[in-house]
């Protein structure tokens, strides 16, 4: 566990907020996780439960004009980067108020103006995208940085190698996010992988380490020296959030897995203990060191669940996509 | 016969088929597991040698499928979803399809690649493709689209036991369809186009997925006094051009019905081809039931807007028999 | 007006718009010695804070000029050769194609992909392929291919200038061809065909390249008393269905001249869409004249035999023209 | 340089066969360069010479059954693996009797029989085919190897790491032979790579060396014990062979460049000394440590002069490619 100075009121609020986005998260999924175990949400839904520490810690240092990528499994990068719940919701149950005006689900969640480039569907989509962010960024002579979260599976994909590459011969301003949760879809990443994945970032010459993905301080660390050094314009670097996801690979899992399984309860359940959760070690250590009573983390829960609540009803209560729509943005002033 | 869904039908071919012939391989990512449940028990049965359950990297493993192939092996490839066609496309278009004209047809290429296509489930833009048209024009390379589980044995059963690179593509929201399956072996040749259903008025050739909906827009234009004749081509590559052919001689009118994008869709092609061989037998424009161009929203009603329907396809054809329909109104 | 050849019309339009523009950045394989030429003096006057000589990876490469463009750059990609669409497939087909309609409409993708295409100059299979029909296909992008150093200049400014995707293909093998070419400011239309020559008996719908060779044909069927008429779509997509039309009910018959593989080429396409919208003016089939679907051969002779020329597009013309031909004779 | 024990006849004998295989390599390519450069030849060619040694070492140690993937310039493997010069020269002037029947050209080059799987026209083409080549010699539980010819640039694809990846958990058969000539077109590779790539191998656990690439010896001695290890079912290894491209990326180079240049007439004259040029080099080494007369060179100097000229007169007498063979070939069995 990383050192903590003496917590003052600044870092106190800070820390609490780190908290309330976790909890946000965490609370959302369920919901999600809710809706659609009860096939109310159409489409495949990829829960981020378990994982939280990694992408609030990530994006804790991040500015709305930061970009970032995610994956298939985004929800939780899309709130943790400041994305509104009320317009993730009502996108994932189709609606025309839905940020991607119901057009993306689940699996495209973006919001642009905050730097949500979006979740992507496909492994290892958001790979070159980011590097190219940060080549974009590099010839505008922003001072952004861009931030690429990626999974143990897509970290297979050759394009990390290829991005990696140029990340590092032009010094891009990117921040390789490795979000390691031990598993891609329903194998084991270890069995199909040789090597530790910060080797890879190594034999290109990036500063590499991998941290505890469960403690949100330990990311947020880790991460604030990646992007203090990409806003000096001394390149990228690679960090391996090491996680678990505690849901299935997708919340229809059991059908289609048809009775087989990858892993067993007792893996699960150990990581959802105390000292594991990303969000319950975080609260023990709000109320330990951070300064923070028992009243504060329960006014947040409140807060969330309300505001959770609020988001469903929101989603529910507004109309259906327009499908005229598509029409009008697959281009700019132009049908397809 | 039994009655079998969809799936099981090419479940049971892979197990029959790794049974029969030791030489074939298997490989894809999560095929373990089966998260298709078309690789169910593969693994078990003859993993881990003949059968690899690989990292993501699409790229690579169309790559592998020739290499393999070249080393003497008889390979299927699982690529998931019809859309990783495109993440592998390299080695497809450039190595699948082209290694045995560049080298003057020194190797055998017996590759059975399999992915589920289309959409109808708000799987959105990157998972509901139908990637024919790339495959066809690329050459070299089958593409077979059963639509029923007879055919999906049939078909894969001659795609594994062939020589040539071939794409089987399924339907993946068909998987729970059932059907008649012959028992024992069974082989579906490449290039003999199917009539679902008889008729005299219209040719509604409808391609996998297709087939479906197809088939109840003719049960409803049936009620209304016009003929439809379905025919389903089963192979896109190679294509019964006569076989299709003969049902627009006879009907005179042609509807396609496609859930690939419009634009060089397979429904394009086909109806290309026709507008130059029965010209002479045509009486009314030809008609295409397609995606438009664009990629596929997430939204169900949005979906369901711009997907091909039996209402859609019932307009279709009555744009093209108008005075049939008046007549027996 | 000024004489110039293609590849210089390019290369001054590149050089004219990055100066005008300082959000404009270029990147790409050998794009600093400019191996087409086409990028020649452009890193030297705006490398390396605008222009990046890149590694060979095109997998990235396609996928970073989304990321580029989403943080807001205007973007020029060179892919080098055609084929190379396929090896950087995935990014195009998931990303650039669908991010706009999958984000509800968020981004705008300001990007130029320019690639040569075609064959003809004995560069075997993996080099000499026109991938139109899989451009065309997945939605979302625009293809552009110009026929004349003008129309070169015209489209890859409108292309450079316009929001969307945009592959501009440019002949490979036409580099060297010379025009003549508006001075200053000069853009063409995306979506508008244009007609190289007027005509009464039949259509001649030829893309790019294949300009060339159906204005030869056109010559020497005007010599035997066929009157043909040849039109040039310009750009794929937007298709001017419109402008083609119009010339097919003019004159009655059509004659596609396309590089692609026959098997969902954009010719296919076209006379798809044309015997659905000019059926009742069509007096004879739609014929294409297309590369057959096999990977283009090395020697000279193999290609020559399968390569669209100018005997072949006469002997289609004349096989819808037939009684024509005999009258005037 | 490595240490030679005492040469004995077998030595001789094996070393005067390496030499001729380089010669034969330079005779053809020069003769090959010549045609190109008169534009007898159709197509873009790009010439082997500079690098014999690490083909032939590397393929030295080979059997027919052993399979290698190749480059787009691949003409010096195809003869390195035992490929003939006569079907070579008459599929480089498009002829019937080409090995590819005149359908593949320089950039396709293969003899099937004799493992050589092609060249390959893509940049990294090869390097999936190769691995590919590996598991199916796994799976088929055969002796065989597989070896990866690819370039300095080719090895920014990313395939190359998909690949390295898949090799290393499977322990597949395969050497990844990296010919490491500084180019990549006409750009520095150097200044598009960041980091030994020799790295990105041992980032994944592989045995990765680098050698003289221009010692015909060093090459055949690394490429032993990496086919020991491979046959031994111990799995793949990583080879760098340093070495130079003597002539221009391709024979047309001066027209693509237009007056412009990479690198200066020094730089490659220095490739071209008896110490560096790996053909001059190993003939100094069979006089002094060989066993070898000059008398021997000589002589094989005239075979190969001798066989050059015949394949070129083989070539020209032959007939054009027949245009028919395209539809019989795409598919077995099947009309395209
Ligand atoms: C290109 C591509 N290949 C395969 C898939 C199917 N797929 C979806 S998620 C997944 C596993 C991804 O694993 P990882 O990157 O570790 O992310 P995690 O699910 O663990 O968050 C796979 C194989 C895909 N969506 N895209
Ligand atoms: C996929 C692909 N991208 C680009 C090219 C164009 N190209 C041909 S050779 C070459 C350079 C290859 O460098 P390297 O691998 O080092 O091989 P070398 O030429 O040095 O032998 C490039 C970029 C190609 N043929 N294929
Ligand atoms: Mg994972
Ligand atoms: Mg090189």
């Amino acid at each position: 566990m990383t050192e903590i100075p003496n917590v003052d009121e600044q870092r106190r609020a800070e820390w609490l907020a780190l908290y309330e986005r976790m909890l946000l998260i965490r609370r959302s999924e369920e919901r999600v996780g809710k809706a659609a175990q009860a096939g109310e949400m159409p489409g495949g839904v990829h829960l981020y439960i378990g994982q939280e520490a990694s992408g609030v810690g990530a994006c804790s240092v991040l500015e709305d004009t930061d970009f970032i990528t995610s994956t298939h499994r985004g929800h939780g990068h899309f709130l943790a980067k400041g994305g509104d719940v009320k317009a993730m919701f009502a996108e994932l149950w189709g609606k025309r108020t839905g940020i991607c005006k119901g057009m993306g689900g689940s699996m495209h969640v973006a919001d642009v103006s905050k730097g949500i480039l979006g979740a992507n569907g496909i492994v290892g989509g958001g790979i070159a995208i980011a590097n190219g962010a940060g080549m974009g960024i590099k010839v505008g002579k922003e001072k952004a940085v861009s931030v690429c979260l990626f999974g143990d599976g897509a970290a297979n994909q050759g394009v990390l190698m290829e991005c990696l590459n140029m990340s590092m011969v032009w010094k891009f301003p990117v921040i390789w996010v490795l979000e390691n949760n031990g598993l891609s879809e329903f194998t084991i990443t270890d069995k199909v992988t040789a090597g530790e994945q910060t080797d890879r970032a190594r034999a290109v010459g990036m500063p590499a380490v991998t941290v505890d993905g469960n403690d949100v301080i330990a990311v947020q660390e880790a991460m604030k020296e990646a992007v203090d050094r990409a806003r000096a314009g001394e390149g990228p670097s690679f960090i391996e959030c090491k996680t678990y996801r505690i849901r299935g690979h997708l919340e229809a899992e059991d059908a289609f897995l048809g009775g087989y399984s990858y892993r067993t309860q007792e893996e699960i359940d150990a990581w959802k203990t105390p000292d594991k959760d990303p969000i319950l070690r975080f609260a023990s250590r709000l109320l330990a060191e951070g300064g923070a009573s028992q009243a504060d983390l329960d006014e947040i829960e409140d807060r969330v669940s309300k505001q959770v609540e609020e988001a469903v009803e929101f989603a529910l209560a507004s109309e259906d996509a327009d499908p005229e729509l598509i029409f009008d943005i697959t281009f700019a002033d132009q049908r397809p | 016969m039994a009655k079998m869904r969809y799936i099981q039908a090419i479940n049971q071919v892979f197990l029959d088929e790794m049974e029969r012939d030791k030489n074939i391989m298997l490989f894809g990512e999560d095929v373990e597991l089966a998260i298709f449940g078309d690789t169910r028990e593969v693994y078990k049965t003859f993993g881990p040698e003949r059968v690899y359950n690989t990292p993501i990297c699409e790229n690579s493993l169309t790559g592998m499928a020739v290499g393999a192939a070249a080393a003497g092996r008889r390979v299927i490839l699982h690529l998931m979803f019809g859309n990783f066609v495109y993440t592998g496309m390299d080695a497809i278009a450039h190595q699948m399809a082209k290694l045995r004209m560049m080298t003057g047809g020194q190797m055998d290429l017996p590759i059975t690649v399999i992915a589920g296509y289309g959409g109808g489930r708000s799987l959105a833009g990157q998972h509901s493709d139908t990637p024919f048209p790339v495959l066809m024009n690329i050459g070299g390379v089958n593409v077979v689209t059963p639509a029923t589980p007879a055919d999906a044995k049939g078909l894969l059963t001659t795609a594994i036991r062939g020589n040539n690179p071939t794409f089987f593509l399924e339907a993946s929201g068909r998987g729970g369809d059932s059907g008649e399956v012959p028992d024992g072996e069974y082989l579906v040749p490449f290039g003999k186009a199917t009539v679902h259903k008889e008729g005299s008025d219209v040719t509604i050739c409808a391609i996998g997925t297709m087939v479906r909906p197809a088939l109840r827009a003719a049960k409803t234009l049936e009620a209304e006094g016009i003929s439809a004749e379905v025919v389903d081509p089963r192979t896109l590559v190679p294509l019964d051009e006569d076989g299709i052919a003969a049902s627009v001689s006879k009907t005179g009118r042609l509807v396609l019905v496609d859930e690939c994008k419009d634009r060089c869709s397979a429904a394009s092609h086909i109806a290309a081809v026709m507008a130059d061989k029965c010209f002479g037998d045509l009486k009314a424009p030809i008609k295409r039931v397609t995606v438009p161009n664009v990629s596929m929203p997430y939204a169900g009603v949005a979906e369901m807007a711009i997907f091909p329907t039996p209402e859609k396809i019932v307009a279709a054809v009555k744009s093209v028999t108008g005075e049939l329909a008046g007549a027996s109104a």
